[in-house]
């Protein structure tokens, strides 16, 4: 039951803010769909926690470790990305930037986007997994070109031919996964692409079809994930849609495509027997920490800085995910979550201080922290938190995931400790500018509410120093689940 | 036993207070006589200290009282430095609370003191004296330092009463480090009393002067105590040097007052001997520009760290 | 060798068409004639289809046949044109490398997608060795198709046309996907093309034309 | 203003806690380690803490420099531009606390937390002032170095922990590195402790941000942050490393000497009095490194006697530079905020205007110019003492070139004579070089405290040298690094070896020069008269002094500039004779700042320059990276 209110919150919520449109309650009741579905996915949580993994619906979904924590992150960011994106988007309709008609779309494709997240997360079948992660990306398209301006067209129509491409290779590693698992699995009945099927019998599959359904999964999903070479949509997205859609899609979409690579890795590693997909994980995750690190020196829009940034985090998570075992996939478990929360209150602030200042612009923000100390200190903490500095968790897994490094990849440790280095100067130094220094603007008469990054900042200070037992238990059984190594 | 050493402190102080002058004054004398002039008499640096003592003092409206104390430190520091150095007898009491390194750190802190107060005025000469007094001081200091070293590693003490006893009961050969420490000694000694080739103490020319550049405001008793004191220190680098370089004839350990007795006419054929030495320098060789003298005191520092290597 | 039959023959000559088709709309420059043949290769690809179904007597490949031939042969080309229509794009510029060049390098792709399919046609449930083959074929050429393309309507009908080998490719291998895979498949598709649709629209506001060039502002800066 | 209330009372609050913090230190030294287990931390790894002789020094030394300085603080901190003093003094306790916390950490994940954390929040206090441009990049170049510094530490860490994968200390100093590891950990330490530090040439970042942080927190950073990286090294060359070649000491050592060498230089060329006092504290902490590498070799080759003198030598200058460092960045504190002046060039005669500070700065001044009797030359003569040694090295060439470092040792020493001159003089004597130092006002009471405090710890370290050795004595002992004999000479005497060689005792010695000083005065007052006559300065008798004439802070250092120029990137804008106002500038660069870090931006910027040529918007290219990709990796597959 509480799986399903998780799912059908927010596509009840979609359906019902269609029919609000741009009805003043309509944000109150984008942030109440958010609450149930963030309400429902905590008893989900709790009752897995009570009764371990669970299926629902004729085994087309499943619930365990791995995706339940996923559902809790996701059903948080989007609670308080809908909190952030009340007074926002209300800001930005005053300001003449978005027309009723387009803040209906808004809203409701919100609440989509987060169904299609949950889906992605929930479903149990590689095919509908496609789906979602399909629909999830036609679902942001349109909020990406919210504005309607040049730059916010070319960035959508990238993100949708790019990630449509992208995609669509993943469709046809969904569709080899099938081939091979249909030889074993037999094509009576849906189970050849049902996940805890596959898992089951993948020491069975086929190894050499595996490995080119990997390859064109590992590209399909890689687009999403952002990773390098693979990852041209991402900044253009991320820096020209509104705010809360850059939140979400820095914080939780990559998170979702990152969680698809990692499933089909465990079926082709078990396939397989043999180290390569994890290799190519590693080589993407290096190439992308290096390349968004150097990048981040070329950046002037602030959003677009920071896009650059969850490139690189993804980048390290993939690295994580690719050295595998029980230290790695926790830290990189841990660095998913650190990372959606921080990167998406880095995004909370950055908007309010690209909307106070009227650009996104970096030259142009200046002095946050006289006009208003709490985006200013938001951003501020936020970026340090992002750049790895303890007591903020962002250290704790980096820590975990350099000390594996070093231990398993020696090799590995001088190259990313190079790119955490390049791409902490290049941040710091944009990012101080912004915060401190001289401005001409007025201090504001009301500062912004941004609980929620201060929540989120809050949370990740928390995980930096004292990792709930039960959170911890939770990574290690999903680190468990994900194997390898 | 103990009572002589003791009496053998006191001596030694009192005897540094009162020949320091005289000392200066011999130094003097033979410079005249090399320099075919008339000489002063011997005690003419005792009139004009005690002529000083009774003037009125005059001081300058913005001068702090930094200013004033600075001659009694600088008094100070040099009669302590004369209680340490074993002029005449090594059992000195008060030597053991005071090494060589304290020693060196003591002429450091009369040197600090006396640049401190020329600055105090504000003065262009004051402050060019103080300058130029902390360049040569700076490489004087370890120059000295390094002299002080290599005799502490021949003998391993930094106790100057020790190394003085070592040496001295040490076979007569002529070690090459001590010949070069001797040389570097010799530099700094000249460097640092003010004296040809680094500085001339007869002259008050503004290109070249140095000490007495921080003088110049001062008088009466407060230049009487600058004046004293700077004779106490030639007074102190020669004893030094006589117990670095020839400690024969100082009271040693076992000796009782028969040696101290004889170390007192030793010191003073020693202090002649030098005195006229110091002269005959400082006749022959000319006065150095001041932007020299770095260069003069760098071979000073050279030859002490060329005494270590060949140690 | 046992002597391959007659069904499957005639499914690798619309396997051979389908990659025929593929080069044609590499060397296509006109947006029209390429919506055509994408609309025949949709026709194509639901003989094909039709051919399996009756051949396995799989229902799943009936509907999936009908759902082809709405969509791709009925629906999305009307759509297409209707467009072309409005937005008067006839011509795409000269592609961004020559036809002889560009039909080299598909070629080349080609032979690295036969050589690719080999293991997953060994284990494919139908006995047409060269469809796998054809299917990535066809998704690499469409690939091809949208790199060399400079108004975003020839890329959108690329874009569609890999679509198609994808079908084909999972039509031929294992008679076609599960049933609800398949239909969120199409509605994704469909989804889309209405996206698209509005995407052109508002494209077009902007910037008075649907040229690629107009969409090369984003950049970083060298 | 309520914050300022609450930061008027909590300033107090922590000094009373440092105090503490320094008085439960200095009682529990003879207890042997305590450790304990926190419940926070990663899931495998809690955070341990330790207590022992060596965090029990440090923590001393935290608390006791940090009482004077928070009592200053009390009374310095006023709001004005910049952070308000309510958040300044949030920054300012969390930073002391995350300095206990470095002290206290027994693993690598809270050392490096604690360390960051340290960094972390003095950035934010260097930035107190962010308004002004210098001050954020000087931040900016702060946190990098510093951030850069502790990935070097965590690698160390790495390093260290030898296969056991284990990240407490205990289990480093349970591992075995083969010799080639032990070095690479070692000088990973040495690079992410130097960078902290500010040894040469990791130093570019300290003479920036020293002087950009209000004058508290650049007290705190030169007196007791830099001292940290000396704490960090010590724990992993003495304790959690093991098996390093001896020789590798060496390398500490000729750093250390350079960087002694290079920072008390440029002091001496500098303008500006807190850059002054930074390149000091590069000096002083290169001192340090020299006596750490002293013992290392010592240690290595069998002679634990002398290790312990060296590492005794080592101790008590830190807990010594605490003080004197603090001392004058209060002092220049005080004169910063009465004047509103950091330049040499617009001060002077302020020991009239401000005597207290005047005064107590001297104290700081004299002590830091390494004369006796003040706790700068205790340091100082233990140090040569060590280096008197150095000559038993069984090595052919050390042997003979390391006693070298002694006459490099008393160079500084006496160079720092010479800045320190430089510094009291220009600042407190002569007359003031501005109109507006007439109005100049003597600190408040809370600052006087804070720097008589701070006097009061360097005359007393000065004095009591014998007192205190015994403790940190028990630091050598506790590390293995080797025992002092006991000694038999009578309390105020200071024999470190016991073995008659060399003997101080600063009490006797101050009492006698003080006594010496004493007669003086009475004698001359007894024996001639007291009559004074003021008058304006004779000066020759040229007549119509002004302040025009007295040397420049330019002028004083110009014979260092002119000995050393090899040193210094110097820029002169000299006049000729034909200007009508003619100006004379020189600018000094820093020749390491010059030929490393700043081709290190362009470098960067070219390769991200590369990078972005990847990324240029065609949408056709991206399409083609994806196909090239895909047929990469299914070749690859294939």
């Amino acid at each position: 039951m509480d799986f399903l209110f998780v799912i059908g919150t927010p596509l009840a919520g979609a359906l019902a803010l269609i029919w609000l449109g741009a009805h003043r309650v309509a944000p109150v009741a984008n942030v109440l769909f958010s609450l149930v579905t963030f309400a429902a996915a905590c008893v989900l949580s709790v009752h897995v926690i009570a009764v371990g993994n669970l299926t629902f619906l004729h085994e087309q979904f499943f619930i365990d470790p791995l995706n339940v924590f996923l559902v809790a992150l996701t059903a948080l960011v989007g609670l308080t990305t809908s909190l952030f994106s009340r007074p926002y988007m209300r800001i930005e309709a005053e300001h003449r930037r978005v027309t009723p008609a387009r803040l209906r779309l808004y809203h409701s494709m919100y609440q989509l986007f987060i169904a299609t997240m949950l889906v992605a997360l929930t479903t149990n079948n590689m095919g509908l997994m496609w789906v979602a992660m399909e629909a999830a990306t036609l679902s942001t398209v349109l909020l990406v070109t919210l504005y309607q301006t040049p730059a916010s067209l070319e960035a959508g129509w990238k993100y949708f031919i790019l990630c449509g491409v992208g995609i669509a290779q993943a469709l046809f590693g969904t569709i080899l996964l099938y081939i091979a698992a249909e030889k074993v699995l037999g094509s009576q009945g849906v189970s050849a692409l049902l996940w805890t099927h596959l898992d089951a019998v993948r020491h069975q599959l086929e190894p050499r079809v595996l490995s080119i359904a990997f390859v064109f999964l590992l590209v399909g999903y890689g687009t999403k994930a952002g990773l390098v070479p693979l990852h041209s949509w991402l900044p253009d997205a991320h820096a020209e849609g509104p705010t809360p859609i850059s939140a979400v899609l820095s914080g939780l979409l990559l998170n979702v495509a990152i969680y698809a690579v990692v499933r089909c890795k465990v079926l082709v590693e078990g396939s397989l027997r043999s180290a390569w997909p994890s290799e190519m994980l590693m080589g993407f995750g290096l190439l992308s920490v290096v390349f968004a690190s150097f990048c981040i020196w070329r950046q002037r829009d602030i959003k677009r800085l920071f896009a650059y940034s969850s490139i690189e985090h993804m980048g390290i998570i993939a690295f994580a995910f690719g050295m595998g075992g029980p230290v790695a996939n926790f830290a990189a478990l841990l660095h998913m979550t650190v990372h959606s929360l921080t990167k998406s209150a880095i995004f909370f602030a950055a908007g309010h201080a690209a909307q106070k200042s009227g650009s996104q612009s970096i030259d142009k923000i200046r002095g946050l922290v006289t006009i208003s100390p709490t985006v200013g200190w938001g951003l501020m903490l936020g970026s340090l938190a992002i750049l790895g500095l303890p007591p903020f968790g962002v250290f704790a897994s980096e820590f975990l995931i350099l000390t594996t490094a070093m231990r398993d990849h020696p090799w590995a440790t001088p190259i990313l400790l190079l790119a955490f280095g390049v791409a902490f100067a290049g941040i710091f130094a944009r990012v101080q500018p912004m915060v401190f220094g001289d401005t001409t603007a007025k201090r504001l008469p009301h500062s912004p509410a941004l609980i929620p990054v201060f929540v989120h900042l809050g949370i990740v200070l928390m995980l930096g120093l004292f990792i709930p037992p039960y959170l911890a238990h939770w990574y290690r059984a999903a680190a468990r689940l994900i194997g390898g190594g | 036993m103990r009572s002589l050493h003791w009496f053998t402190q006191v001596l030694e102080v009192a005897a540094a207070l009162a020949a320091a002058p005289l000392f200066h004054g011999w130094v003097n004398q033979c410079r005249a006589w090399l320099q075919n002039r008339s000489a002063p008499p011997l005690l003419q640096t005792y009139r004009g200290i005690r002529k000083l003592f009774y003037k009125d003092a005059v001081i300058a409206e913005r001068a702090s009282p930094l200013f004033r104390i600075a001659p009694y430190v600088v008094f100070a520091t040099m009669l302590t430095a004369a209680a340490i150095i074993p002029s005449m007898g090594t059992r000195l009491p008060f030597s053991s609370s005071a090494d060589a390194i304290a020693l060196v750190g003591l002429f450091a802190t009369a040197r600090v003191f006396l640049a401190l107060a020329a600055m105090d005025i504000g003065t262009a000469f004051g402050t060019l004296g103080a300058r130029r007094e902390m360049m040569v001081g700076f490489l004087a200091e370890p120059a000295l330092l390094m002299v002080v070293f290599v005799a502490s590693l021949i003998s391993m003490t930094t106790s100057l009463p020790a190394i003085s006893e070592r040496l001295a009961t040490q076979a007569l050969t002529l070690s090459p480090s001590l010949a070069f420490t001797a040389v570097a000694f010799t530099m700094v000694l000249l460097a640092e009393n003010g004296r040809i080739p680094i500085d001339n103490p007869a002259t008050h020319l503004e290109l070249t002067m140095i000490h007495e550049a921080m003088m110049l405001e001062y008088s009466a008793r407060h230049l009487a105590l600058m004046e004293l004191a700077a004779a106490l220190k030639l007074f102190n680098y020669a004893c030094i040097g006589f117990a670095l370089f020839i400690p024969w004839g100082t009271a040693m350990g076992g000796g009782g007052p028969g040696a101290l007795l004889a170390a007192v006419p030793i010191l003073g054929a020693k202090l002649a001997v030098a005195g006229a030495a110091l002269a005959v320098i400082e006749t022959v060789s000319a006065k150095l520009r001041v932007f020299r003298a770095p260069e003069f005191l760098a071979t000073a520092f050279l030859f002490a760290v060329l005494g270590l290597l060949v140690h | 060798m046992t002597p391959v039959p007659f069904v499957m023959q005639l499914l690798n000559a619309l396997a051979a068409m389908l990659l025929l088709l593929s080069f044609a709309m590499l060397a296509q420059r006109r947006v029209v004639t390429l919506v055509d043949l994408f609309a025949l290769q949709g026709a194509v690809l639901c003989a094909a289809t039709l051919l399996l179904a009756w051949r396995t007597g799989e229902t799943n490949l009936y509907i999936s046949a009908a759902l082809t031939l709405a969509l791709k042969v009925i629906v999305l080309p009307r759509l297409l044109h209707r467009l072309i229509r409005r937005l008067g794009v006839y011509w795409d510029t000269d592609p961004l490398l020559n036809i002889p060049g560009t039909m080299l390098v598909g070629l080349m792709i080609v032979v690295f997608a036969f050589g690719l399919a080999q293991p997953i046609s060994a284990l494919a449930s139908t006995a047409t060795r060269s469809a796998v083959g054809i299917a990535v074929a066809v998704i690499l050429l469409a690939f091809l198709t949208m790199i060399t393309r400079r108004k975003a309507m020839s890329q959108v009908v690329g874009f569609l046309s890999m679509e198609n080998g994808l079908f084909f490719g999972a039509m031929s291998a294992t008679y076609g996907m599960p049933m609800v895979v398949e239909l969120g498949v199409a509605l994704d598709v469909l989804v889309a093309m209405l996206v698209l649709g509005v995407f052109f629209f508002q494209i077009r506001e902007q910037f008075d034309s649907l040229d690629l060039e107009e969409l090369e502002a984003r950049k970083e800066e060298r | 203003m309520s914050l300022r209330i609450a930061g008027r009372t909590l300033f107090p609050l922590g000094a009373v806690c440092g105090l503490a913090v320094a008085v439960a230190a200095a009682m529990s030294m003879t207890m042997p380690p305590e450790s304990m287990q926190l419940v926070i931390g990663l899931p495998d790894l809690p955070m341990h803490v330790r207590l022992d002789a060596l965090s029990r020094v440090f923590l001393f030394l935290l608390g006791a420099s940090s009482a004077g300085i928070s009592i200053f603080a009390a009374g310095y901190f006023r709001s004005g531009q910049g952070t308000p003093p309510g958040l300044l003094c949030l920054e300012y306790h969390l930073f002391l606390a995350s300095m206990g916390f470095v002290l206290l950490a027994d693993d690598a994940y809270s050392f490096m937390v604690a360390w960051e954390t340290m960094a972390l929040t003095s950035y934010f206090l260097v930035t107190a002032q962010h308004r002004i441009a210098e001050i954020r990049q000087a931040g900016f170049l702060y946190l990098t170095m510093a951030h850069v510094g502790a990935l070097a530490i965590l690698l160390c860490f790495g390093v260290l922990q030898g296969g056991s994968w284990h990240f407490t200390f205990d289990a480093m100093r349970a591992a075995h590195l083969a010799p080639s590891w032990a070095a690479a950990a070692f000088l990973l330490a040495l690079a992410g402790f130097g960078a902290k530090g500010g040894i040469v040439p990791l130093h570019v970042w300290l003479p920036e941000a020293h002087p950009a942080a209000p004058s508290p927190v650049s007290a705190l950073m030169s007196g007791v942050m830099i001292k940290m990286a000396i704490y960090g090294m010590l724990r992993v060359s003495f304790d959690l490393l093991r098996g390093l070649d001896w020789r590798w000491g060496l390398v500490p050592v000729c750093l250390g000497l350079f960087s002694a060498l290079y920072g008390i230089v440029f002091a001496a060329a500098q303008t500006d009095m807190k850059r002054l006092l930074a390149y000091s504290s590069i000096e002083n902490i290169g001192i340090l490194f020299t006596g750490l590498g002293l013992a290392m070799v010592f240690r290595g080759t069998g002679m634990p006697e002398y290790a312990a003198l060296a590492l005794l030598a080592v101790l008590y200058h830190s807990v010594n530079h605490a003080f004197m460092k603090s001392l004058l960045f209060l002092g220049t504190g005080s004169v910063l905020h009465s004047t509103g002046e950091r330049n040499l060039g617009r001060l002077g005669g302020l020991i009239h205007r401000m005597p207290w500070v005047a005064w107590l700065t001297l104290v700081g001044a004299l002590a830091i110019a390494g004369l006796p009797p003040l706790n700068g030359f205790v340091s100082e003569w233990l140090l040569l003492q060590a280096f008197l040694y150095a000559h038993a090295v069984p090595h052919s060439f050390v042997n003979m070139l390391l006693p070298l470092g002694a006459g490099v040792v008393a160079l500084v020493a006496a160079l720092s004579g010479y800045v320190m001159v430089k510094f009291f003089g220009v600042v407190f004597l002569g007359s003031p070089r501005e109109p507006s130092l007439a109005s100049a006002q003597d600190a408040g009471v809370m600052e006087r405290i804070g720097l008589a405090w701070l006097a009061l710890g360097c005359v007393l370290l000065g004095l009591l040298p014998a007192q205190i050795i015994p403790a940190l004595a028990r630091v050598a002992a506790e590390l293995h690094v080797g025992v002092l004999p006991d000694s038999a000479a009578p309390w105020w005497m200071l024999t470190p070896l016991n073995n008659g060689q060399a003997s101080y005792a600063p009490v006797v010695f101050a009492a006698a020069v003080l006594a010496c000083v004493l007669l003086a005065i009475l004698a001359v007052r007894l024996l001639y008269h007291r009559r004074v006559r003021r008058a304006p300065p004779w000066d020759c008798g040229f007549g119509g002094l002004n302040w025009r004439m007295q040397d420049t802070a330019e002028g004083f250092g110009q014979p260092i500039r002119h000995l050393f120029t090899p040193f210094f990137a110097m820029r002169r804008e000299l006049p000729s004779a034909f200007d009508s106002a003619p100006t004379y500038r020189v600018v000094i660069g820093d020749r390491i700042w010059h030929a490393v870090y700043e081709p290190l931006g362009p470098l960067v910027e070219s390769v991200a320059g590369v990078c972005a040529r990847v990324q240029q918007g065609r949408i056709s290219l991206y399409l083609l990276y994806a196909l090239i990709t895909l047929c990469t990796l299914l070749a690859l597959v294939l």
